[in-house]
């Protein structure tokens, strides 16, 4: 068990948007968040993640109480995420982006950086090499200095996870990784999460509304419908259960 | 309704359509379809003149080369764009409101139609639009579309981010506003969705049209089912 | 200290206040569909006292005639300004926007300093604005009465405008996505170019106002007055009009107080202004009425 | 300290040694007027580049430097100035006892200055940076606005509207052009390492830069830390140029031709910075013949005083409404050559 | 300054200077005076930067200027070191020509406006109590305050209150309703005229009817038509009086003056501005070389009984003009003479 959040509740002014909300995230387990929209998926990240704190309830990572600490202490404590809308630094190339991932483990201080100091230098040295490293794991190396905006949909996306996967994580949240793809680019990042999975040691907790990609990638899903928790298990099973199907699926789910 | 000659659409230096001619038929859905950059959001810009772009356009028998995207609007050609883009400081109603600006009378009507359509935004007509999911936002911002009673709507991808069961009932929408002889132009990733409700298709690729044909032949073409259905 | 002139203090600050908030108006609307703080608009509202002061002392125009005068050239103005210096910058980030925006500030300084001098120039002040009333040893011109009747007048105009027509709507709907309005059938740019005429006749009415109440005009006027007005903007909540107008009165009796009860610090009257900007900015960072613009989602 | 040289910062060394150079020709050959233009080009130049860091680098838009650089002034002022100048100056109200004591060298005098500043923009930074955007730029403006008061409210210490003057001349090309060097290399190291990625991460999507384990409010205060430090260091060499400061200075038209500056030159770029600095602060010299009356061969029109800023600000609105991301975008010099090259 | 916020002043300065030189186009040796305007908008640096110009790169014999004190002081601390003679039109602070050797001006020094203020009000209309509003933003305002509060004082006078106030204020109800309350003698205005003719405005209107008393800061038409009927009353100094022209070349200038505007309201500042020029060429023409500045700087100071625009100046060694006063009251829209004080 590596994250496990008990009885959370948000409420945004008198709606409640996740209703006393429990659930548990095993070690390198791939877990999705499903639901209608609105369901509270996204607003659950932002808690994880220390953006909203919650109304009411426990965020529990790695046995630390993770309620009240600042989202850029959480990364450092090994959760990193993407955004449903992709947002990379713009006006940034594709290893700085990625870099900015390194920022907090680059030792050096300011002031070795104003005055170049050798610690500077091999500090810097062993980021950029990780830094392609990853980059070279997605297949994107070579657009190391294109500006992250002006490359592909597919590819900005992956950027955005080698730009998470940087910081180091155990734990991955993903928005909504396969929105805006087309069937056989979902084929692909489903495959790549898997491998990345095994090889960078993570636990994945995804959003996501395109069943296929679930059902090929979740070890297991937890269904959310507008605050509270209608299915908990084997995504397989949830196709089948008959309120998932009424609150979420619709006859759509058999294709 | 529309007829598409030799588009092509710059942004700065980049050619993002290179010379593209299609039409779309009266009463018909017509679907774009391609990977991401292909060009598909460019050219339903250009078909509003909102981008940089050369060529024939002619809708309903009117030429719309030097027409601005507003005044096309009030002929009858209506885009709920990428990303939604709801009014996010208006409420619910409010940007029905602004969907029908150019269309007082029928308001009212409309209104309630569209919440008929979409009794989850009944329910929140009030709140600003800014707090609402994204679907949510998405079947808003196909309602504003629909508020200015348009001949021609365009959707660019209206499925995308919206829960399975919701896709479901906007493919179904899109049908029965075609049975209610609005001719639609449809941009979809899901192209498996698209083409079950579609009467033809134009396949996109790297802003130039790799393919067309009749929607249902095109589901079961290998090239197609490879590259755009995943398998 | 005495409840009289307690009151005539209070009265002071009322009339005052009016005349920022008749200004921070026209920079809130401004501010509300173009997202920019338009330095030009202190300006503006100096050439629009200019101009009442051509219609009265050189073309011999009646009072009214020169509001009129001055109200309609304004807002051409500030049309023409929009149509020359910031549509072309529509989709450009919003910084080059505003050095165009003190670009086109400076420029108006200038030209009028080049072609008119700097020196002041008296304004003609019809003789009814100066008649003085006295309400049991209360005591205000008929100007500076008029200044908060005139500022509440065209407030309530405004306000119905923004959120009781479809017009407004589309106004308030600007500040977020002008691509997005145009969708709508809307010709966005003409919007806009509306509401830079609506914020310059503003300007101009506040800069009569100003002229009547302060009988000097010269090219400079408009310098700190706009700087005031901003403040005045963004300490109701930028964006907002109703803010603007809470705020114009916030700074004006912040002024008066300072001035009337702190006589020893009658020097920091500007920086208090200031000071109290930023200690509303601590607790409300968007201002009284402010709407966050940055808003994002994630 | 071993400093360690790479090899593209032979390069840089070569540029700086140039630059070291031209310092020594240009004051050895050229005459006065060109050495002050130079003079307030260099430091310009520092106040340039260091305003960039906040405000293009890190996208914070601020206007403060006027509120910095006129407190880096007094700071070194006061320094500089012996008790019985001090005494002589002082006329509004005499000096408090310890202001007539403040007393340092050229060096300390400046650093004290820059340091100063810099706690005071470390103090600042807690309540400035509570708000974004447009509210950060009033705010900011504020604070240079409220310095600029104090400064005319005090005359106990800062003699008030009469200013300081006889401050002592330290000030030549060697310092403000070492300085301006020693600056620009100092930023675009910065600029060049995590910390000024953090920045830029910063001002293109602050959410997701914390989302990425960035301590945005840190970043944003190392920034304008370091600026404000550049900029008290560039208002003591130019308190040390003038010889003569008062409060009229330092008004908001100072921060507005700083930010022309570095908008001109392309905000975010640092040899931006200097390029607009040199265009701007050398252009509005250059101009000056537009005041001038002008013989067109055919008819002469009479001088016209003031012409010059009517022509500045309309060249500055043409430039941005043609190259509205400034001269450089957010490129640097060395990036131009790397275009070159492909 | 020819552009930014104090930009007015500059050119009416100028306009003297330029029809000064229009009227004396060359010295004795038939040399032409070449002039050369830099305009400092205002600004410090703008104003050492264009000083350096003047003088290393112009060559210029002597420089006319600049107008506020704290910009001369500026100006005169880079012709200083260059032994470059400053001639100042208006600038009035005491210590600006102090502990140097190449300042000089024309005008009078704040310390002796003060102390013909105080005495006149003591002496002549017998006022006891005063209200002192200061402008802490302009040297000349401070400087006038502190002399006048000196010399008021000290003749058995009572101060009762300084108020401050910022140039570019517009409204100032609340200071004068608390003047009302404290009710002075009389109230001292050291301001320039936009200052000057609103608070006497709002006096007026608020039905604050004390005499009203300032420096040569509003000795202009401007200051006038500013305050229209509420300055009615309103007595000031100046250096001169152009309906009673003192001298012979005033009554010229005045003359060519009103050729060229239509107007012969001449402004003390055009005036000023003219008699640098003319105190200039005078110099310049004793000595042997017009153009060695050290012999005109010597010159400027060794003038005495120089008949100027603007009355007599008796130049000193420290470069301070030693000259009379007047006194003016506003009388229907015109500023009457009421009497002349003697140094
Ligand atoms: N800042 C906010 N203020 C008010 N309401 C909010 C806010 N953020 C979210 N909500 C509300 O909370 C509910 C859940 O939103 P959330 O974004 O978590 O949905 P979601 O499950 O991610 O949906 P989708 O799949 O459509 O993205 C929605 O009804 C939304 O309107
Ligand atoms: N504003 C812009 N500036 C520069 N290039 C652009 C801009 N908008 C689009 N492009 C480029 O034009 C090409 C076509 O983009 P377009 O948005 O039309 O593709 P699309 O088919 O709609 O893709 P998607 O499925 O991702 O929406 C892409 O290469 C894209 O990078
Ligand atoms: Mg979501
Ligand atoms: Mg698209």
């Amino acid at each position: 068990m590596i994250l496990e959040l008990k009885g959370v509740t948000k409420k945004f002014g008198g709606v409640t948007a996740i209703n006393n909300t429990t659930f548990t995230v095993n070690s390198k387990e791939i877990y999705g968040l499903i639901g209608p929209n609105g369901a509270g998926k996204t607003t659950m990240f932002n808690i994880i993640t220390g953006n909203y704190q919650a109304t009411d309830g426990e965020v529990v990572f790695r046995s630390e109480k993770l309620n009240g600490l600042k989202p850029h202490t959480i990364v450092r404590k090994g959760i990193a995420r993407t955004f449903q809308n992709i947002r990379l630094f713009k006006t940034m190339s594709v290893m700085d982006n990625v870099l900015i991932g390194f920022d907090f483990q680059a030792n050096y201080t300011y002031f070795e950086s104003i005055f170049r100091f050798p610690r500077f230098f091999g500090e810097e040295k062993r980021i950029r090499k990780r830094a392609i490293e990853i980059l070279d794991y997605f297949g994107i190396a070579e657009f190391a200095e294109h500006k992250a905006t002006d490359l592909s949909y597919g590819q900005q996306r992956k950027v955005e996870i080698a730009r998470a996967l940087a910081t180091n994580p155990a734990m991955l949240l993903l928005d909504e990784p396969a929105a805006g793809m087309n069937p056989a680019e979902t084929k692909e990042l489903a495959h790549l999460i898997r491998t990345a999975r095994e090889d960078f040691d993570l636990t994945v907790l995804l959003i996501e509304h395109d069943m296929k990609f679930v059902n090929q990638l979740c070890d297991k899903v937890l269904v959310l419908d507008y605050g509270k928790t209608i299915f908990e298990g084997k995504p397989s099973d949830a196709i089948k259960d008959k309120e998932v199907v009424a609150a979420y699926l619709g006859d759509f789910a058999h294709d | 309704m529309i007829n598409v000659k030799d588009l092509h659409v710059y942004y700065g230096l980049i050619e993002a359509v290179k010379g593209i001619s299609f039409e779309v038929e009266e009463g018909q859905i017509v679907s774009l379809i391609g990977s991401n950059g292909a060009g598909k959001t460019s050219t339903l810009e250009a078909l509003l003149n909102n981008v940089k772009k050369t060529g024939e356009i002619n809708f309903s028998g009117f030429d719309t080369v030097n027409h601005k995207t507003h005044s096309l609007v009030q002929r009858g050609l209506s885009l709920v764009p990428e990303g939604r883009r709801v009014f996010i400081n208006l409420s619910v109603e409010d940007n029905l409101r602004m969907g029908a600006f150019n269309n007082d009378e029928n308001y009212e009507r409309l209104k309630d139609v569209m919440y008929g359509l979409f009794p989850r935004i009944k329910e929140k007509r009030l709140q600003m639009a800014g707090t609402l999911s994204g679907g949510e936002q998405q079947m808003l911002a196909i309602s504003r579309a629909l508020m200015s009673e348009p001949k021609l709507l365009m959707l660019d991808e209206p499925s995308l981010g919206l829960a399975p069961k919701i896709v479901g009932e906007v493919f179904e929408i899109i049908t029965r506003l075609k049975e209610e002889g609005i001719t639609i132009l449809l941009v979809e990733q899901n192209a498996f969705a698209a083409l079950r409700i579609s009467d033809y298709a134009y396949v996109l690729e790297n802003g130039k049209i790799a393919m067309q044909g009749i929607a249902k032949d095109m589901i079961g073409d290998d090239e197609i089912r490879k590259k755009y259905l995943g398998g | 200290m005495n409840f009289l002139e307690f009151m005539q203090q209070m009265v002071n600050g009322f009339s005052l206040g009016s005349m920022y908030a008749l200004i921070a108006i026209g920079y809130t609307m401004v501010y509300g569909v173009l997202r920019l703080i338009n330095f030009a608009h202190g300006d503006i509202m100096m050439v629009g006292a200019f101009l009442g002061y051509f219609g009265m002392a050189v073309l011999g125009l009646p009072f009214v005639a020169a509001v009129f005068l001055a109200v309609v050239g304004s807002s051409l103005l500030g049309m023409l300004t929009d149509k020359v210096a910031y549509k072309p910058l529509r989709d450009a980030p919003k910084i080059s926007l505003l050095i165009t925006a003190i670009g086109i500030s400076f420029f108006l300084e200038n030209i009028f300093n080049v072609l008119f001098g700097g020196t002041p120039r008296p304004f003609p002040v019809p003789e009814y604005m100066e008649h003085i009333i006295n309400i049991s040893g209360l005591i205000f011109s008929v100007a500076s009465l008029m200044v908060p009747i005139v500022t509440l007048l065209l407030l309530t105009i405004i306000l119905w405008v923004l959120y009781k027509t479809k017009y407004g709507m589309a106004i308030r709907a600007l500040a977020f996505d002008v691509n997005t309005v145009n969708l709508m059938g809307i010709d966005a740019n003409r919007i806009i170019m509306l509401v830079f005429g609506m914020g310059s006749g503003l300007a101009a009415v506040g800069g009569i106002f100003w002229a009547v109440n302060y009988p000097s005009v010269e090219p400079m006027m408009g310098v700190l007055i706009g700087l005031k007005a901003f403040a005045a903007a963004v300490v109701g909540g930028i964006g907002s009009v109703g803010g603007a107008v809470i705020g114009g009165f916030i700074i004006g009796f912040t002024e008066v107080v300072v001035v009337a009860f702190l006589p020893e610090y009658g020097g920091y009257k500007d920086a208090f202004a200031f000071v109290l900007l930023i200690l509303v900015l601590l607790f409300k960072p968007t201002g009284i009425l402010g709407i966050n613009f940055d808003k994002s989602r994630f | 300290m071993n400093i360690v040289i790479r090899k593209d910062q032979w390069i840089n060394l070569a540029i700086i040694a140039s630059a070291l150079w031209f310092i020594w020709f240009a004051s050895t050959h050229f005459d006065e007027y060109t050495v002050r233009i130079l003079n307030n080009i260099a430091i310009f130049t520092i106040l340039a580049v260091s305003y960039n860091l906040i405000n293009g680098v890190t996208g914070q838009f601020s206007l403060e430097p006027n509120g910095f650089v006129a407190i880096g002034a007094y700071v070194t002022a006061l320094l500089l100035l012996d008790a019985d100048a001090k005494d002589y100056q002082f006329d509004i109200e005499s000096p408090y006892p310890w202001v007539l004591g403040l007393q340092a060298n050229f060096v300390w005098a400046l650093f004290f200055a820059g340091t100063f500043s810099s706690l005071l923009a470390l103090t600042l930074s807690f309540p400035v940076f509570r708000v974004r955007g447009d509210y950060l730029a009033i705010v900011t403006l504020g604070f240079g606005f409220i310095i600029r008061i104090l400064a005319i409210n005090n005359p106990e210490i800062t003699n008030g509207s009469l200013g300081l003057n006889d401050i002592p001349e330290f000030s030549n090309l060697y310092w403000t052009g070492g300085i301006a060097i020693l600056a620009v290399w100092g930023i675009l190291n910065i600029v060049n390492s995590k910390y000024g990625r953090a920045m830029k991460a910063v001002r293109d999507d602050e959410d997701a830069a914390i989302a990425m384990g960035v301590n945005t409010f840190k970043i944003k205060t190392f920034a304008f830390c370091t600026s404000a430090f550049l900029e008290g260091v560039g208002g003591g060499l130019l308190a040390a140029l003038l010889t003569s400061i008062s409060p009229d200075l330092f008004t908001f038209f100072f921060t507005f031709q700083l930010l022309i500056i570095i908008v001109l030159g392309g905000l975010g770029s640092t040899t931006g910075a200097v390029i607009g600095t040199v265009l701007v602060i050398g252009g509005a010299e250059w101009m000056r013949f537009l005041d001038e009356p002008m013989n067109f061969g055919l008819f002469v029109t009479p001088a016209m005083p003031g012409m010059r800023m009517v022509v500045f600000s309309l060249i500055l609105i043409f430039v941005m409404l043609f190259a509205r991301e400034g001269i450089m975008g957010k490129r640097e010099l060395k990036d131009l050559f790397k275009k070159g090259k492909k | 300054p020819m552009s930014g916020p104090l930009a007015a002043y500059g050119q009416t300065t100028y306009d003297g200077i330029v029809l000064a030189q229009k009227l004396q186009p060359t010295l004795k040796n038939g040399d032409t005076v070449k002039l050369v305007l830099v305009d400092n908008k205002g600004d410090k640096v703008e104003t050492a930067t264009s000083t350096t110009r003047l003088i290393s790169s112009d060559k210029v014999t002597a420089i006319l200027g600049a107008l506020t004190s704290t910009n001369t002081a500026q100006v005169i601390a880079i012709a200083d070191k260059k032994q470059i003679p400053v001639i100042a039109p208006a600038a009035t602070n005491d210590k600006l020509t102090m502990r140097r050797s190449f300042a000089n001006r024309v005008c009078f020094a704040d310390s002796f406006q003060g102390k013909v203020v105080a005495n006149y009000a003591l002496k002549d209309l017998g006022l006891k109590t005063a209200v002192v509003i200061v402008d802490q933003a302009q040297v000349y305002s401070l400087g006038l305050s502190k002399a006048f509060k000196k010399a008021f004082e000290k003749g058995g006078g009572k101060v009762i209150k300084k108020l401050k106030i910022t140039s570019g204020d517009k409204d100032f109800k609340a200071i004068v309703s608390q003047i009302k309350t404290m009710n002075p003698d009389f109230i001292f205005l050291p301001l320039y005229h936009p200052e000057a003719s609103m608070i006497a405005r709002q006096s007026k209107q608020i039905g604050l009817n004390k005499p009203m008393f300032s420096g040569d800061g509003v000795a202009n038409q401007t200051f006038i038509d500013l305050g229209g009927k509420a300055v009615e009353g309103y007595m000031f100094t100046d250096f001169f009086d152009y309906s009673a022209p003192p001298t012979q070349k005033s009554k010229d200038f005045i003359a060519a003056y009103s050729k060229e505007t239509g107007k012969n309201e001449l402004n003390s500042f055009t005036a000023l501005g003219a008699d640098t020029y003319f105190l200039l060429v005078d110099a310049m023409n004793r000595c042997s070389d017009p153009s060695d500045s050290i012999c005109v700087n010597k010159e400027i100071k060794a003038s005495k009984g120089f008949e100027g625009v603007s009355g007599i100046i008796n130049m000193d060694k420290t470069g301070n003009a030693t000259r009379s006063a007047v006194i003016k009251v506003i009388t229907n829209g015109k500023a009457i003479y009421k009497t002349t004080v003697n140094p």
